[in-house]
């Protein structure tokens, strides 16, 4: 029996922790596998969600954000005979398969759309808690912001240092709003359900917002020009299945455009506002990351950002 | 230097939007502990009117049945704090923390078993929320050197809830010094005796402080979740409450002095907003922290006498008692 | 907190905070059965969580200990008259003390070195962030119950610079120290049941349990049995009475809430020490606030401090097993039974003596 | 002051202004008052008299509609009223001034006299009224207050007068005055007594409550008197003398003489120079004290209530600090500001201590009976074991001095609270007394003390200074002062302003010593205070 731990935030965060969910939800309804889940509420209760549902035979155990990787480490050691996956964090035990993405790959695609999205060549970007994880997709950003256009210039704010920051509309609020106030007007979210507020201020401004994780594009038509997607479902649903066959690797499972784990959102909510143009200039920039042509810079590498 | 001029503008404007609750819930501390009831449970009462003002507006679709809403859950849980301490003689601290310790599972609990969003309400739409209005001739206005950018961002487009508290500070001051109302509420937050024996209902008295500050709250706890942002998150209050009652300590317990402590405390929680994870130039990255924790460290410096002396009404905190039978 | 109407002390310590206990559970229980579940089945699951199984009772006594250490430092100051909030950031800074002096020694000493240091760092960090507002209140006069909260909120944004600033682990994300090496962990009980023989599961339950039961007894004979638990127990009655029988009210305020804090920080020991073993945002998770509701319910008393642990540690284990098992209920409902239990057993707490004295009056007419 | 008293008792028709029949009241076991009658004519001062505890406050206060009675029937003007409260009491025309001022500090003057009689429910108007009301009645009847000023700043006359303004601005035709000259310096209670004259003029009708004959004798009109709650007698005050209604306030002869032998005046124990106190307010409250008491004799502290005397007493017991002077004790110790002690080293020295207040002081109530008998011992070898107390030597003692002192019940657990008045008051003598201290000082021994236990706590007075002890004894009971003490000391408004031998003291010239004359009536500057901000 499968079992997934949601981190802070929750299950319908509409974002990181939903995608996961719906992933999950996937394999549930093709399998007709039932798979056990907790939310995690508080700092502390990882680790006894994660070790009760090792108690309770639950094979494989996904645990969801980085917060949750020093918990399925010890965990994962205290049941060497379960399986164990977690996303966005590198776990090195032998039952643990680690899947990160290479986030900085989709926000170079979203920032070549906002950059040419933009009119006042400024651009906002709200992350969540100030980790290397967020300053990734920043600089990721910034680049492909910077690709499409040399002379944009990027306001970029940290909602907080603590967990607390993934959770704050009002201050994502806050923080949009003086972005837009400053002349920004496309703002990146990327701050769990902190951006939920940021995309909030951003419609109430009549200006543009960029989704993260899931597709959230529906959530304010008119207003999202995308998402930067991190295909969370389909790394969630993939470990589910793979396990169910018995073949879950341990190891580092990295994800980036090439393996489609990242990418942009395009529907019916947001087709009017991407123009053939964009489209165009964001195919040439996939094209180039896949072939290697454009080296985009993962912050992670060297906790620095060129751009 | 226009920039810099925008800049200073626009984080005061920010400042008020941070410091509307701020002010509303220190207003309703101050007519509370005017009328000698201790009130730690601001922070509660905010808590609870915020999730149902938006429990209430994402299901009716109206901002006004929200804030009705938030004050009237907002006014019971005053009440139920005048029960506990007025009517039984109960300790004003216990009460209050017991209001806050509810209102923090209960939304919690509540939000997640009506709306399955891990304790948030729904994303309210606009017309379910206090939205910004622009005061007329705002963007006239912009063009007038100096005053004109201060009407047009600082004072112009807040909504009607800003507004709202920033007019009930003149009003508190007008209730407290130039009322029948006033009078006696002063005179029962020091000397409660002194109003009994003039024949006024020390009891009346406050519970009519508490419903004041019960609405006031209400409206804070409105503000939040349906006005500055368009849902409830859990914890929503996140210690404003708290703020708001060392707020009205450094302002004394006087209305105009609380305003602007609400408007520092408000001005040092914006900038420490903006200036997280930004590299200065010189200091480099700035310990917001130290901002984050400078209201309450003024307030203990204010309370230990070292700023001018903050002298709490003489009966807050104890209960009326006439017949020691 | 006086008294208004006299009763036999049966009555007063038995029957009173029974029937206020009772009235909290069942609003709780209407709480749960408006949230469209059965509160008897609730209870049923949360008892099972809490007890049906080993590694059950460990978490169960897990918490417990926390809670024994943050409501005899609540139970402390309130015999002195002073109602200490701020358990909380002693609890956080106390652990702060025992990060840093098992940080700078885990190496060299083996865990039951460490341990007396440990204490020492706890008790001196929790200390004195208790003693700061008690000196306040002792000598300006600043009202005690306000200066905790504040200092609370300034313990928070103090761990969270240290954690994100300075202690964090290189290369890591989560604002958490490193983790201390094995040798300075304490003692599980799995593994000392192991010693002996006796098999349990792991659980978070450590040797600190041991340590709050001690810590139960030695306040107990502090505060009734030593000239010190006199002097604190008569500034908490009468100030003027005190001063007149040659104790110094200040020093002891002083004294009383640095032993409240000392004993606030103790959680570190069990937290830090003995399960977390890294520094880490937020491990008190308001168990200091808790500890208000455990000293109220346990009447200030040491025996019944350790009861009301017992039955918030239930409420905090059992708590997760609701989440588990129930669509509806999430772990804050005990945060709203604790609410109710601070409601009815602190602020109410009078209310049904004079239904209880009529009651008596009727049953025992003859009483003078 | 003015005594001409016409008799306006008038005879047939007009029915008393207030007349109170059958009125019980209990505060739980504690029967306040018992079955109380009161008839009181208009235009007249009606005095009450009676000790303290004799249920005089009690019986106001229910007037005023503060308390309510058990039982019993109010008339005014001769019809039946409910006084639910003090609103109805108020709009009935009845005014009172407490023994406790109820005023707030923090308000000015106006504020005060204007709650809850606003007049509206804005302020403006109201200001404006009670200004010039206020103008009137300092010219009508010379209570002359300035009405800006805080009520905090002023002094206790001063106060005394808004008090009586707010009775008077609410239109009272009946004022009640509890014990207003108890706080009062000799000036001040003259003025006041003025002041009630004018309104008698005026057709007011006052009810003055005291425990001061000599007040009774000069200002009323009539004179009920009250004791253990029942009223025991009514007087026209022209018929009756002093020595009458003392008789019938304590129910006995007063003045008994305690038999005691020569005193055998030994070394000198307590020496004081120029011994200054100064309270929280920076008012000196002794002013430059000098005298000695021996070993072998009682000394006694006569004065009005509030003259210093308290001050005094805790100065040496080492409660309150010296501003200026010193004093020393057995020649060996000299305490001054510079060489301050505290009670924990006085008890060191051989001093103990029977403290005026025993609720406040010299008791913790909540405490049991053995843990109040070590009060202020806690420190001491016999009752620790190392680092633990020794409760069972505690017990042991107490439950041996219960029996002495005759303490009832003697059980050493119960309560301090669940002793009635004159059985606390023993047990704070026994455990200060079974110290054998070299100097006792001792603060009104017997204040709400019974007969029998008066007599007791006397006779244990005498034995202790026959053993040796020097005792230094504050009392406002004149008599007791008289029949207990060899040497007798004045002290009025800080000051020692008379010293005499027992033998040679007659309560005329003490009386006189006690109402000495001082500069001032308080004419206290009202410094702006920051009102409403
Ligand atoms: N509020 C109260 N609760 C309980 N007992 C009270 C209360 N007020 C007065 N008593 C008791 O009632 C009795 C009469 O008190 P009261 O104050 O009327 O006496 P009094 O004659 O005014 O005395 P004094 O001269 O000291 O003012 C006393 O035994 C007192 O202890
Ligand atoms: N708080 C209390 N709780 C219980 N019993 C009390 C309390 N106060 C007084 N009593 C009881 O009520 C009775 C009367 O008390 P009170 O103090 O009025 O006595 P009293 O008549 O003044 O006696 P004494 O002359 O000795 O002062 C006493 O027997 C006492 O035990
Ligand atoms: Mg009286
Ligand atoms: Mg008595």
């Amino acid at each position: 029996k499968p079992a997934v731990v949601f981190d802070m935030g929750g299950k319908f965060d509409k974002s990181f922790n939903e995608g996961v969910y719906e992933g999950a939800e996937r394999f549930a309804k093709e399998s007709g596998i039932k798979y056990l889940e907790f939310e995690v509420t508080n700092e502390t209760q990882r680790e006894q969600a994660i070790r009760r549902m090792a108690r309770k035979g639950a094979n494989p155990i996904l645990g969801v954000g980085f917060a949750q990787g020093p918990a399925i480490e010890k965990i994962a050691k205290e049941y060497p005979d379960t399986s164990f996956a977690i996303i966005d964090s590198v776990v090195d035990v032998p039952n643990v398969q680690s899947i990160v993405f290479n986030e900085h790959e989709g926000s170079f695609l979203v920032g070549v759309l906002a950059a040419k999205a933009s009119e006042t060549g400024k651009l906002g970007f709200v992350g969540g808690m100030d980790i290397p994880l967020i300053r990734r997709f920043a600089c990721g950003y910034v680049g492909g912001a910077q690709w499409a256009n040399k002379d944009v210039e990027v306001l970029q704010n940290m909602t907080g240092s603590t967990p607390a920051a993934w959770n704050d509309p009002t201050k994502g609020a806050e923080l949009a709003r003086s972005q837009f106030d400053r002349g920004a007007d496309v703002v990146f979210a990327a701050a769990g359900s902190t951006g939920l507020g940021v995309l909030q201020a951003a419609e109430d401004a009549g200006k543009k917002a960029i989704g993260v994780d899931s597709n959230q594009n529906y959530l304010h038509p008119g207003t999202m020009l995308t998402s930067m997607l991190k295909r969370v479902d389909i790394a969630a649903y993939n470990v589910f299945k793979s396990a169910k066959a018995g073949e879950l690797k341990p190891g580092i499972n990295v994800l980036g455009l090439g393996e489609n784990g990242v990418g942009w959102a395009l529907d019916e909510h947001n087709k009017d506002m991407i123009t053939d143009e964009m489209k165009a200039a964001v195919a040439k920039a996939e094209a180039g990351i896949k072939s290697g042509e454009i080296k985009v810079h993962d912050y992670m590498a060297d906790n620095t950002c060129p751009y | 230097m226009a920039d810099t001029y925008l800049l200073i503008l626009l984080t005061l404007d920010a400042t008020l939007r941070v410091a509307t609750p701020l002010i509303l819930a220190a207003m309703a501390g101050l007519f509370s502990e005017r009328s000698g009831v201790i009130d730690i449970g601001l922070e509660g009462k905010m808590l609870a009117a915020a999730f149902a003002a938006a429990a209430t507006a994402a299901v009716t679709g109206s901002a006004w049945a929200g804030l009705g809403m938030g004050i009237s859950v907002s006014i019971g849980l005053a009440l139920l704090h005048g029960f506990a301490c007025i009517t039984h003689r109960g300790d004003q601290v216990i009460s209050g923390v017991a209001i806050n310790v509810v209102a923090a599972g209960l939304t919690i609990v509540l939000g997640i078993a009506w709306f399955h969003q891990g304790g948030r309400t729904p994303t309210l739409d606009a017309s379910a929320r206090f939205t910004e209005h622009a005061l007329p001739f705002a963007d006239a206005a912009r063009s007038i050197p100096v005053i004109g950018p201060l009407y047009a961002e600082v004072i112009s487009g807040h909504n009607i809830l800003v507004y709202l508290a920033l007019a009930v500070v003149p009003l508190t001051w007008w209730v407290v010094y130039r009322t029948r109302f006033g009078l006696r509420l002063r005179a029962v937050g020091e000397n409660p005796a002194a109003v009994d024996t003039a024949g006024i209902s020390v009891t009346g008295l406050r519970y009519s402080a508490l419903v004041i500050a019960g609405t006031l709250c209400g409206i804070a706890g409105t503000y939040l979740s349906t006005a500055h942002s368009a849902a409830f998150v859990r914890d929503m209050t996140a210690g404003k409450g708290y703020m708001a009652l060392a707020a009205m300590i450094f302002g004394k317990w006087k209305p105009v002095p609380t305003l602007f402590a609400c408007l520092l405390f408000g001005f040092l929680d914006a900038m420490a907003v903006r200036l997280q994870g930004v590299e200065l130039p010189v200091i480099g990255i700035f310990p917001v922290q130290l901002l984050q924790a400078l209201p309450y460290i003024l307030t203990v410096v204010l309370l230990a006498g070292f700023i001018g002396k903050a002298i709490a009404p003489k009966a807050s905190g104890t209960p009326y008692v006439k017949e020691r039978t | 907190m006086s008294q208004p109407i006299k009763l036999p002390k049966w009555v007063d310590v038995g029957v009173i905070p029974a029937l206020n206990i009772l009235a909290a559970l069942a609003v709780s229980a209407l709480v749960i059965l408006a949230l469209g579940e059965n509160p008897i089945e609730a209870l049923d699951v949360m008892l099972y969580g809490a007890f049906g199984y080993d590694e059950a009772i460990g978490y169960t006594l897990y918490y417990t200990t926390n809670f024994i250490f943050t409501g005899l430092a609540v139970a402390v100051a309130f015999h002195a008259g002073l109602f200490n909030i701020g358990g909380e950031g002693q609890a956080y800074i106390g652990g702060l003390g025992v990060g840093l002096v098992i940080l700078a020694l885990d190496g060299l000493l083996p865990w039951y070195a460490l341990l007396p240091l440990a204490m020492i760092g706890a008790a001196l960090f929790g200390g004195i962030w208790a003693a700061v507002p008690g000196w306040l209140q002792a000598y300006r006069g600043s009202h005690i119950v306000i200066t905790t909260i504040m200092f609370n909120f300034i313990a928070s944004a103090l761990m969270v610079y240290l954690l994100v600033n300075v202690m964090i682990k290189p290369g890591q994300m989560s604002p958490e120290s490193r983790e201390f090496a094995e040798s300075a962990w304490l003692p599980m009980a799995h593994q000392m049941f192991a010693v002996i023989g006796i098999d349990v599961s792991r659980s978070p339950l450590n040797l600190s349990f041991v340590l709050a039961l001690i810590a139960s007894v030695l306040v107990a004979i502090f505060i009734w049995r030593t000239r010190w638990g006199y002097a604190i127990r008569t500034v908490g009655r009468n100030e003027t009475a005190a001063i007149y029988a040659g104790i110094d009210p200040k020093k002891t305020i002083f004294w009383t809430m640095a032993l409240s804090g000392m004993l606030a920080g103790m959680v570190g020991i069990n937290e830090i020490m003995g399960v977390q073993h890294k520094l880490l945002l937020n491990f008190t998770a308001g168990y200091g606030f808790t500890g208000i509701a455990v000293a109220l319910m346990g009447r200030n008393h040491p025996i019944g401090i350790v009861l009301a642990s017992l039955l918030f540690g239930t409420l905090y284990q059992g708590g997760a097993e609701l989440d588990f098992e129930f669509e509806q209920i999430t772990r804050d409902m005990v945060i709203v039974i604790q609410g109710f239990i601070i409601l009815f057993s602190g602020a109410l707490a009078y209310m049904f003596n004079p239904l209880v004295a009529r009651l008596i009056g009727r049953l025992m007419p003859a009483r003078g | 002051m003015t005594s001409d008293h016409q008799q306006s008792m008038a005879g047939g028709g007009e029915p008393p202004a207030i007349e109170l029949k059958g009125i019980s009241k209990s505060f739980g076991p504690v029967q306040a008052n018992r079955n109380v009658t009161l008839r009181v004519m208009p235009g007249t001062i009606h005095g009450i008299v009676g000790e303290n505890g004799a249920g005089k406050s009690t019986l106001m206060s229910i007037l005023y509609g503060f308390y309510h009675a058990d039982a019993g029937e109010i008339l005014v003007d001769g019809t039946p009223v409910t006084i639910a409260s003090s609103r109805a009491a108020i709009d009935l025309g009845i005014g009172m001034v407490h023994q406790h001022f109820m005023l707030v500090d923090t308000m000015s003057v106006l504020d005060n006299v204007m709650l809850g009689s606003e007049g509206g429910a804005l302020l403006d108007k109201g200001e404006r009224a009670a200004r010039a009301e206020l103008a009137r009645l300092s010219r009508d009847y010379g209570l002359t207050v300035d009405p800006d000023a805080l009520v905090g700043d002023l002094s206790v006359g001063q106060q005394q007068r808004v008090e009586i303004l707010k009775a008077l601005i609410r239109g009272c035709r009946i004022l009640v005055l509890d014990e207003p000259t108890g706080v009062l310096t000799p000036q001040e209670a003259d003025r006041l007594f003025e002041i009630l004259d004018a309104l008698r003029e005026r057709g007011v009708t006052i009810i003055l409550i005291t425990h001061k004959l000599r007040e009774i004798l000069a200002a009323t009109d009539s004179v009920s008197v009250m004791r253990l709650g029942e009223m025991v007698a009514h007087r026209k005050t022209p018929e009756t003398s002093a020595e009458e209604l003392a008789e019938l306030m304590v129910g006995r002869k007063v003045l008994l003489r305690v038999d005691k032998p020569e005193p055998k005046i030994g070394e000198t124990i307590l020496q004081a120079d120029n011994v200054t106190v100064t309270d929280a307010q920076d008012v000196d409250r002794v002013k430059a004290v000098s005298f000695t008491v021996h070993a072998g004799e009682i000394v006694g502290i006569a004065g009005v209530a509030g003259n210093g005397q308290s001050e005094l007493l805790q100065a040496l017991a080492g409660i309150q600090r010296l501003s200026g002077g010193s004093f020393s004790i057995n020649g060996t110790r000299t305490v001054s500001a510079a060489t301050p002690y505290n009670p924990h080293e006085a008890r060191g020295l051989g001093i103990a201590h029977v403290p005026e207040d025993r609720h406040h002081m010299g008791l913790v109530t909540a405490f049991p009976a053995h843990e109040n008998h070590i009060l202020g011992h806690q420190d001491w070898d016999q009752y620790n074991n190392g680092l633990l107390l020794d409760r069972e030597a505690a017990i042991a003692d107490c439950a041996a001095e219960m029996e002495r002192y005759d303490v009832r019940p003697p059980n050493p657990h119960l309560p301090a609270a669940s002793f009635s008045g004159g059985n606390q008051q023993k047990l704070v003598l026994a455990r200060e007394l079974e110290t054998e201290p070299k100097l006792l000082l001792v603060g009104q021994p017997t204040r709400g003390v019974d007969i029998g236990a008066i007599e007791f706590i006397h006779n244990t007075l005498v034995a202790m200074r026959d053993q040796g002890a020097a005792v230094l004894l504050v009392s406002v009971e004149l008599e007791e002062i008289m029949s207990l003490s060899d040497r007798i000391l004045v002290m009025s408004d800080g000051r020692i302003v008379g010293e005499m031998m027992a033998a040679d003291a007659d309560p005329q010239r003490i009386g006189l010593m006690m109402a000495n004359i001082s500069e001032d009536d308080a004419p206290q500057g009202s410094p702006e205070g920051d009102k409403a901000a």
